[in-house]
């Protein structure tokens, strides 16, 4: 089942990198407001000891008017913010004022305008700028001006884009079902939504802006006297850099420690937002010594002895689950979200994500022990593997033909055209239509029930012992549901290839599997043959339950029994962990 | 086309009626004609049941009828009145006639949007503020046994099945004549599904919901449905009242469809 | 993925190609980082010529290049005294000259250089409809005669009116003479791509836009000045010219070797200061003056607040703003080396800030500076600041060249002062008198300033009937000291021309004005 | 200058691995794929130049000066410039002008330089080839060391292993990014040519002349490209075809170089290209460091002498340069990832 991230409502978190760059931008600001009310006279006034070394009196010595050098990079921190700001503000606005109307427009005009907003983004922005700037005449506002409209295109294009994206949510159009009017969908629905992304480029949009203001000043376009920014010291001071290379530092470091704090804090933002980040690895998996609380066969296949995965958050997800599938045995593990059964798959598939901890007594598949390293060739060909979506389980940029092989040119050392060959055969096999020009298409232009009886073709190309299948039907329509069941019942009459079958859909596990495994909060509760749950007989309340509340065409229930977790005696955590 | 066959008010005009619908996507030589001349009709109080497989153009059908994709011919009727041929203002009117409830509970309501908000705005698209309309807010809240005090919190703090009904809620609080419900409880886990099935029957029977519910969950359809209509490549291949569609499909798909079905009675792999 | 692969692997040979193709292009036969081989100069010009036809040289560069191409019929030799270019021999009155044109010099296709030929290329500079901004500077008012006396050897060169400054006028590179098959084919001329009109030691032989220019000596020339102190070295066989360089640039070249001759900026001269290894030698190069626009409706048509502006000025201060020091000090309109330059300072108006202050207070102008004068502008900022430290509010609009032109000769009412550059080519005083005392702009003339000044021309007109020095040099002074006391002007200092030679090569400054015919490898 | 980096940020934002396109399956139309996507990008390229052209010619005007006085030098009277306005067409109404240029136009002809006696054309051609030599190195230097290093920070702080590193990164590509050009440029030239002497100062003569420049021009790319790609690879890390992968258990190389690394290219090259158009015309301050005889340099020359003929020319070729580029990543992405054929780009 997909399950897409809930994004808002965590808690913001710090970064280093956040924190150091809130921490200059704050000196900045802090400067930006102080200096000029003590700084401006000895800044601005004009002495008789013109361009003077450092001295005790000028610190950084004085420019060609006899100003103090120092005084001057610090008042200049206050124009240089403001245009830097006022530059972001107009660059931000107009973009999202264009990005967002476009949206609004009817599709044709919208498609002509991203065009056009997309060839304005490829034009070099500076020589943009430059002639802006050169129309409008040097001076503050119109440098403020020029790279604001230059910025314009880059911005409204990442704003069409959000939108765009934003606008394909469900909300966005049930709003217009509404009757909600267009100015009013944005304001309430795409703006709010994008202002987390908005916020970390607006901060990028501060840090280039700040180097493109001063590019305009040292060309000669920018900030003229008597106004100074960070730019126009550098222009001044880079003339006599030779000279008297003093100048130029400390516009120097006061321009790039401005850049990198808006960049730090956009990093930082970006960071704070990504769902993925703030998680701790923990890869140590050590052997448990509980006691084992369910029994598992020491002559099995696979053997799981007092298996826990344990969250980094410290959560248990599978608590001290036992099990083992014999030889030929197909297995089904059957759960809703969060039961913890694909948790179980992929740590015998030894696939979990880094940072949750495992630790069992045994976990073993043949003799391969799953706590240990292993060889990987006969990791990849002793146990098979299929994935729940075929259409992101293959890798959208290759042709199916190498990524088919890649096990058999890899681990088994196959030639590319033995490989291929015998992929070939193996599709074919499966009654997939025209195999060799399949090979050579990528996985887009294949359809979601041919790519997983692909998969599942590879996944049998080394003979595994194994094959895991993680929810393989989920994906799939009815008939082609049915047609893969097929091929599993038959890969395992014919190969007698074990599998672990995990799936939510009783009507499925009840099909195929021999044994099934009822799973929830991480926990078994009941073990039964696959034709006990098919006839009913089942013994767990929460069974019973799962049973009484699958809606069935053989028999209209006029109220399903809605089934509460907490009503059983187990963890109710609803949280879904991705596997 | 669909005749209910249960004891409803006779001669009353369907609220909504399909006729030929064609919708095309792109032109020239990269046309692609998504539905190829459907009809439905839908009474009121009835509720059609449309199943298909992926690409059948059941999502599509639900998007024509609630204006989000425009037919290429055929028409469209909500009580009587020709949706295609409506004007700016009417049509705006009309959309609100028909509503739509989404199929994923995570992105069918607006993250940054109390609960409160999101009702209110369905009450009222253009004064939406809470305060205006907390008693009716109340009251959609009641249908769906959720608190009042629920009004001021964000979707977050809400499972996939509260989110769910909460969607229910802002499609019934617009007060529509017909409630379109596409895939509801595909992203479902069995229990909150369940929960859910049970919810839109209660409504149905109390307030006298006129809907078409999208699925491709057979089992589902069967649960809500007076009547079922079978989608394949654009065409619709079979329609008819629930049972006699399930017992004795006509329609050699169909029969395939049914026998798809995971712990059905046809159900064989072999 | 082989398509892919293929099609960029395709594309990086293609882009290395286009790499190999572009370096071997630009990579010289001769040289490299290793220093310069010793037939070779390089020297950097502001910008790319605008024309090889030197009749039409506006600009420095212009004229830069055609002293290597085209020779004059005199040259300046030091201490403002003239020497025979292609003439031996000359004489001038006020109102007519004589010049014997010497029998060996040819033109780069062996064509002799006769009388007519002199002649022939001197009426089309004179000619009006040639357009160039200097035949006035030469000629005088009115439209001169020039005839030739091919038996004579001799051309003869009748004035419209009264001119003393003729003989200096005709050592103007822009006077270089044109050989005929330049003037059949001005378009070439003007790209520089007809070598048989060329009649100066060099060729051009490669004119690669905003890249380099390269010069090539011909082996057949003969026709060198003979200076009163003949000049060390060996002329370059190859001239080198690199346009558009930035000066601070220029100098990290001739410090790491990479450039031979070239100017600097003034703040960059200090990296020279003490290093045996380099000569450098400082010019005057444009007097720098502020102008008040003195048209009905501007401030500055009251006496009282030019003063008050001329009070508040500081020429040190201003030296150091606008360049680090090394500007010459001014004493009038013209550089102290020009002839009947007023001799001290006595004349200028006394610093008085006290003063000007009262008058100035509270007041506000306009100004339109131009981005050349100082490094970005700083002499217009100077005076900004100057005017803002007596209370007065300057807007400054801070412009280009061309911007700055366009406003002061065709908008006099957006600007009521500005900083104006006058370089002085014929190095007389009569050349910057008129610019700030002819005829205004709106009535045809070049005097942006539109106060017309019939006291300074009648001086002009004095000086130039005037058949001595003593009586010529009256009249000037007393045209410098009215303009001075009336404060039409505020002079400021000499921009300076700041030419550093890496030991091995050197270069001229006679009578104060570069001549890169005079560069040489001495080593 | 500014896009790659605000783009960086972008790309990473709108990632979102689910959302796909209506997909179009193998043989469901008649037209291949390419040609469908040629005619398509046909229009608009043809639309964006259209637009180019008009936009360019009708600004170009609005800049202050009078292009006559510039032209006629200091010493000009009135006549002779009102002679040079008329010479140079600029008497004409503004209509029949464009009328002309887009006639001159259509015949491959950009005019003549007002400034110059030369044509536009031999103007650019002489120096965009100087441009070119230093964008294509630099965007060399950019994707040569921006995507291993990149990937590299990418893998090993995958699953927030090594956070100093994360940091560390952070800040090093975060300063150089911050440091204006003009700035880093300078201290190129102070220490490598003044004080050690190793490198040339300046010009384009010599093959070595080129390390400088090109150092300058590229290090803020890499920065922001490795910072881009460095945040990509942590996305692909995380996604279900590299488990597939790691399922297959294959060797690191191959599971990042096959299966990690095409996945990145599409916004590598998307910025790739658009720092490529940006180079080509923004390397102005570059040019004026190093004194290299590129178009950007010969653009503001030209703005300063009102060489209206030379700006429009220049600003219409890196237009052209900036569109086809776009078309031609666009077209290599196809090669890589034909889903991007489809109209749309998988990072947007």
């Amino acid at each position: 089942m997909a399950k897409t991230p809930r994004t808002p409502g965590r808690r913001f978190r710090w970064t280093p990198g956040l924190l150091i760059g809130v921490v200059m931008m704050s000196v900045m600001v802090a400067i930006a407001v102080v200096a000029p009310l003590f700084l401006t006279s000895s800044a601005e006034t004009l002495t008789a000891n013109p361009s003077q070394g450092p001295s005790a009196e000028h610190w950084l010595g004085t420019d060609d008017f006899g100003r103090d050098v120092l005084a001057r990079s610090l008042v200049a921190t206050r124009l240089t913010l403001l245009m830097t700001v006022s530059t972001t503000i107009m660059a931000v606005v107009g973009g999202i004022a264009i990005g967002t109307a476009v949206w609004l427009a009817p599709a044709k005009v919208r498609n002509g305008a991203l065009r056009l907003i997309e060839a304005a983004v490829a034009y070099p922005s500076l020589i943009f700028a430059l002639l802006i700037a050169a129309i409008l005449g040097q001076g503050t506002w119109s440098a403020v001006l020029a790279i604001a409209i230059a910025s314009i295109p880059a911005f409204s294009r990442l704003t069409a884009n959000m939108a765009a994206s934003i606008s394909q949510r469900n909300y966005v159009s049930t709003a217009r079902l509404l009757g909600v009017p267009g100015p009013r969908i944005i304001t309430r629905h795409l703006l709010p939504n994008m202002a987390e992304p908005l916020l970390i480029l607006t901060a990028t949009v501060f840090a280039t802006t700040l180097i493109e203001l001063s590019s305009l000043s040292f060309i000669g376009l920018g900030v003229q006297n008597p106004e100074y920014d960070f730019g126009r010291l550098l222009n001044e001071a880079l003339v006599n850099i030779y000279s008297q290379p003093l100048q130029a530092v400390m516009p120097s470091i006061m321009i790039t420690v401005t850049g990198l704090s808006a960049m730090l804090i956009g990093d930082g933002l970006a960071a704070a937002s990504d769902p993925r980040g703030g998680r701790r690895h923990r890869t140590r998996r050590q052997a448990s010594e509980l006691p084992a609380s369910l029994r598992s066969s020491a002559d099995a296949l696979v053997e799981v002895d007092n298996l826990t995965i344990t969250a980094p958050t410290g959560k248990e997800l599978v608590k001290g689950l036992s099990l083992s599938i014999r030889a030929g045995e197909v297995v089904g593990l059957v759960g809703e979200s969060g039961s913890g059964k694909s948790l179980t798959a992929m740590s015998i598939a030894g696939l979990l994500p880094e940072e949750l901890t495992v630790s069992a007594r045994t976990l073993r598949v043949g003799d391969l022990d799953l706590l240990g390293r292993n060889d990987p060739r006969r990791m990849a060909t002793e146990i098979g593997l299929v994935y729940q979506d075929p259409g992101t389980t293959f890798n959208p940029a290759l042709r199916m033909g190498s990524q088919l092989t890649e096990v058999s040119r890899v681990h088994l050392k196959e030639s590319r055209t033995t490989a291929v060959a015998k992929m070939v055969k193996a599709l074919a096999d499966i009654r997939i239509t025209r195999p060799e020009s399949r090979m050579k298409q990528y996985p887009h232009q294949l359809s979601g029930g041919m790519l997983q009886r692909a998969m599942i073709a590879t996944s049998l190309v080394s003979d595994p012992k194994l094959i895991i299948a993680d929810e393989p039907t989920t994906a799939l329509d009815v008939t082609v549901q049915a047609d893969v069941l097929r091929q599993f019942r038959s890969i395992n009459r014919e190969r007698g290839t074990a599998m672990l079958f995990i799936s939510h859909d009783i009507g499925v596990v009840q099909a195929l599997c021999d044994t099934v495994i009822v799973m929830n909060g991480g926990k078994v509760l009941e073990r039964l043959t696959g034709a006990d749950l098919a006839k009913g007989n089942v013994k767990h309340p929460y069974t019973k339950a799962l049973l009484a509340a699958t809606p069935s065409m053989s028999e209209r229930k006029t109220e399903l029994v809605a089934l509460r977790s907490d009503a059983f005696n187990l963890d109710e955590e609803i949280e879904e962990v991705s596997p | 086309m669909t005749d209910s066959n249960s004891a409803q008010a006779a001669g009353s005009a369907p609220v909504l009626e399909v006729k030929d619908l064609v919708v095309t996507f792109g032109a020239g030589s990269s046309a692609v004609t998504v539905l190829k001349g459907v009809n439905a009709s839908i009474s009121r109080g009835q509720t059609l049941g449309i199943v298909g497989e992926s690409g059948s153009g059941k999502s599509t059908l639900a998007k024509a009828i609630v204006g989000l994709v425009h037919a290429s011919s055929g028409s469209i009727l909500v009580d009587g009145i020709d949706v295609g041929r409506m004007t700016g203002p009417q049509r705006r009117d009309m959309r609100r006639k028909v509503q739509m409830i989404p199929q994923d509970p995570y992105s069918s309501l607006n993250p940054r949007r109390t609960i409160g908000q999101t009702l209110a705005e369905a009450i009222d698209p253009v004064r939406s503020s809470p305060m205006l309309h907390r008693e009716k807010i109340e009251y959609w809240l009641s249908t769906i046994r959720l608190d009042a005090d629920v009004a001021s919190r964000y979707p977050h703090e809400f499972s996939g099945g509260q989110r769910q009904r909460i969607a229910v809620a802002r499609a019934l609080a617009v007060e529509p004549r017909l409630i379109i419900a596409d895939e509801i409880t595909s992203a479902l886990d069995l229990s909150v599904q369940a929960e859910l099935l049970n919810l839109v029957g209660r409504l149905r029977r109390e307030l006298d919901l006129t809907m078409a519910f999208i699925s491709h969950d057979l089992d589902v359809v069967h649960h809500v449905s007076d009547s079922i209509m079978v989608l394949y490549n654009g065409d619709v291949v079979e329609a008819g009242s629930v049972d006699a569609v399930y017992q004795n499909p006509q329609d050699p798909y169909t029969r395939k469809l049914i026998d798809s079905v995971p712990g059905g009675p046809g159900f064989d792999i072999g | 993925m082989n398509t892919a692969r293929s099609v960029l692997s395709a594309s990086a040979v293609a882009a290395a190609l286009l790499l190999t193709s572009c370096t071997t292009g630009t990579t010289p036969s001769a040289g490299g980082s290793t220093g310069p081989s010793t037939d070779t100069v390089r020297t950097a010009l502001n910008s790319d010529p605008t024309t090889f036809n030197a009749a039409k040289a506006n600009a420095k560069d212009d004229y830069e290049v055609a002293r290597f191409l085209y020779d004059t019929v005199v040259r300046r030799d030091a201490d403002g005294k003239f020497v025979g270019g292609l003439a031996t021999d000359w004489s001038a009155t006020p109102t007519e000259a004589s010049l014997t044109i010497r029998s060996d010099a040819t033109c780069a296709d062996g064509t002799a250089i006769t009388p007519s030929i002199v002649a022939q290329s001197l009426n089309y500079f004179a000619d009006p409809a040639t357009k160039n901004n200097f035949g006035k500077l030469v000629f005088g008012p009115g439209q001169p005669t020039i005839t030739a006396d091919d038996a004579a050897g001799k051309v003869n060169i009748k004035l419209a009116q009264p001119w003393s400054e003729l003989v200096g006028g005709l050592t103007l590179a822009q006077t270089g003479i044109i050989c005929p098959a330049g003037l059949a084919d001005l378009d070439g001329l003007a790209k520089g791509s007809v070598p048989a009109a060329f009649s100066g030691p060099y060729t051009l032989t490669k004119a690669s836009h905003g890249v380099t220019y390269e010069m090539t000596l011909r082996s057949d020339y003969k026709a060198w000045p003979k200076y009163a102190k003949a000049l060390d070295g060996v002329p370059a066989k190859t001239v080198k010219l690199f346009p558009g360089v930035n000066k601070t640039t220029v100098a990290n070249q001739l410090l790491t070797s990479e450039m031979d001759v070239s100017d600097i900026a003034p703040a960059d001269t200090q990296r020279f200061d003490g290093n045996k290894d380099y000569t450098v030698s400082t010019v005057p190069f444009a007097g720098i003056f502020v102008l008040f626009n003195q048209r009905p409706g501007s401030p500055f048509t009251d006496p009282a607040l030019r003063k008050a502006v001329a009070q508040v000025v500081n020429q040190q201060a201003f030296n150091a703003a606008a360049y680090a020091g090394k500007g010459i000090a001014y004493n009038s309109i013209v550089a102290p080396t020009v002839a009947c330059a007023l001799p001290d300072n006595s004349k200028l108006t006394k610093e008085d800030t006290a003063a000007a202050k009262a008058v100035l207070e509270g007041k506000s102008f306009k100004m339109v500076g131009t981005t050349s004068i100082g490094p970005n502008g700083a002499g217009s900022t100077y005076l900004q600041e100057a005017l803002r430290a007596a209370g007065a509010t300057l807007d400054l609009k801070l412009v280009d060249n061309g911007t700055w032109a366009t406003m002061t000769q065709t908008k006099p009412e957006t600007w009521d002062l500005t900083i104006q550059g006058d370089a002085n080519f014929v190095g007389t005083v009569a050349a910057s008198l008129t610019r700030i005392a002819g005829v205004p702009t709106e009535k045809g003339g070049r005097n942006i300033g539109g106060a017309e000044n019939a006291e300074v021309l009648a001086d002009i007109s004095t000086a130039q009937n005037a058949s001595d020095n003593a009586a010529r040099c009256a009249a000037y002074t007393d045209a410098q000291t009215s303009i001075l006391a009336d404060n039409d002007i505020v002079p400021l200092v000499g921009e300076p021309q700041i030419v550093v030679q890496r030991a091995g090569f050197s270069i001229q400054a006679p009578s104060g004005i570069v001549d890169y015919g005079t560069l040489r490898i001495t080593k | 200058m500014s896009e790659p980096v605000a783009l960086s940020r972008a790309t990473a934002l709108d990632n979102n691995p689910r959302s796909r396109g209506p997909r179009l399956r193998g043989g469901a139309r008649n037209l291949s794929p390419w040609t469908e996507y040629a005619i398509r990008r046909g229009g608009g390229v043809l639309l964006s130049l259209a637009i180019l052209v008009v936009v360019t010619f009708f600004m170009v005007p609005l800049i202050p000066g009078d292009p006559a006085v510039a032209v006629a030098g200091a010493d000009a009277t009135s006549e002779q410039i009102d002679a040079i306005r008329h010479s140079l067409g600029l008497n004409d109404p503004l209509w029949l002008r464009f009328l002309n240029y887009v006639g001159d136009l259509a015949t491959g002809n950009l005019g003549n330089s007002f400034a110059y006696s030369t044509s536009v054309t031999t103007i650019i051609a002489t120096k965009l080839p100087y441009t070119a030599e230093l964008a294509l190195l630099g965007i060399t230097a950019v994707l040569l060391i921006s995507i291993p290093a990149g990937m590299s920070v990418g893998i090993l702080t995958r699953g927030n292993r090594r956070k100093w590193l994360d940091v560390a990164f952070g800040m090093v590509t975060g300063f150089f990014q911050a440091v204006p050009q003009y700035v880093l440029a300078t201290i190129l030239v102070v220490l490598f040519a003044i004080t050690w002497r190793i490198l040339p100062a300046a010009g384009a003569a010599t093959l070595t002349a080129l390390i400088l420049p090109v150092v300058g021009l590229s290090v803020g790319p890499i920065c922001s490209i490795s910072r881009v790609v460095r945040r990509e690879t942590s996305t692909v890390l995380e996604q279900d075809y590299l488990r597939t992968a790691r399922g297959w258990r294959l060797p690191a190389l191959r599971l990042y170089a096959r299966h990690t690394l095409p996945n990145l290219l599409t916004t590598a090259l998307t910025l790739a290209g658009l720092i490529l158009s940006g180079m080509l015309g923004g390397a102005i301050i570059i040019e004026n460091v190093f004194n290299w005889p590129g178009v950007g340099k010969e653009i503001v020359t030209a703005i300063v002498n009102k060489d209206y003929p030379v700006i429009q020319g220049i600003i219409l070729v890196l237009g052209f340069l900036a569109i086809v580029l776009n078309l031609l990543v666009d077209v290599i992405l196809g090669l890589i990832d034909p889903r991007t054929l489809g109209g749309k780009r998988s990072n947007g």
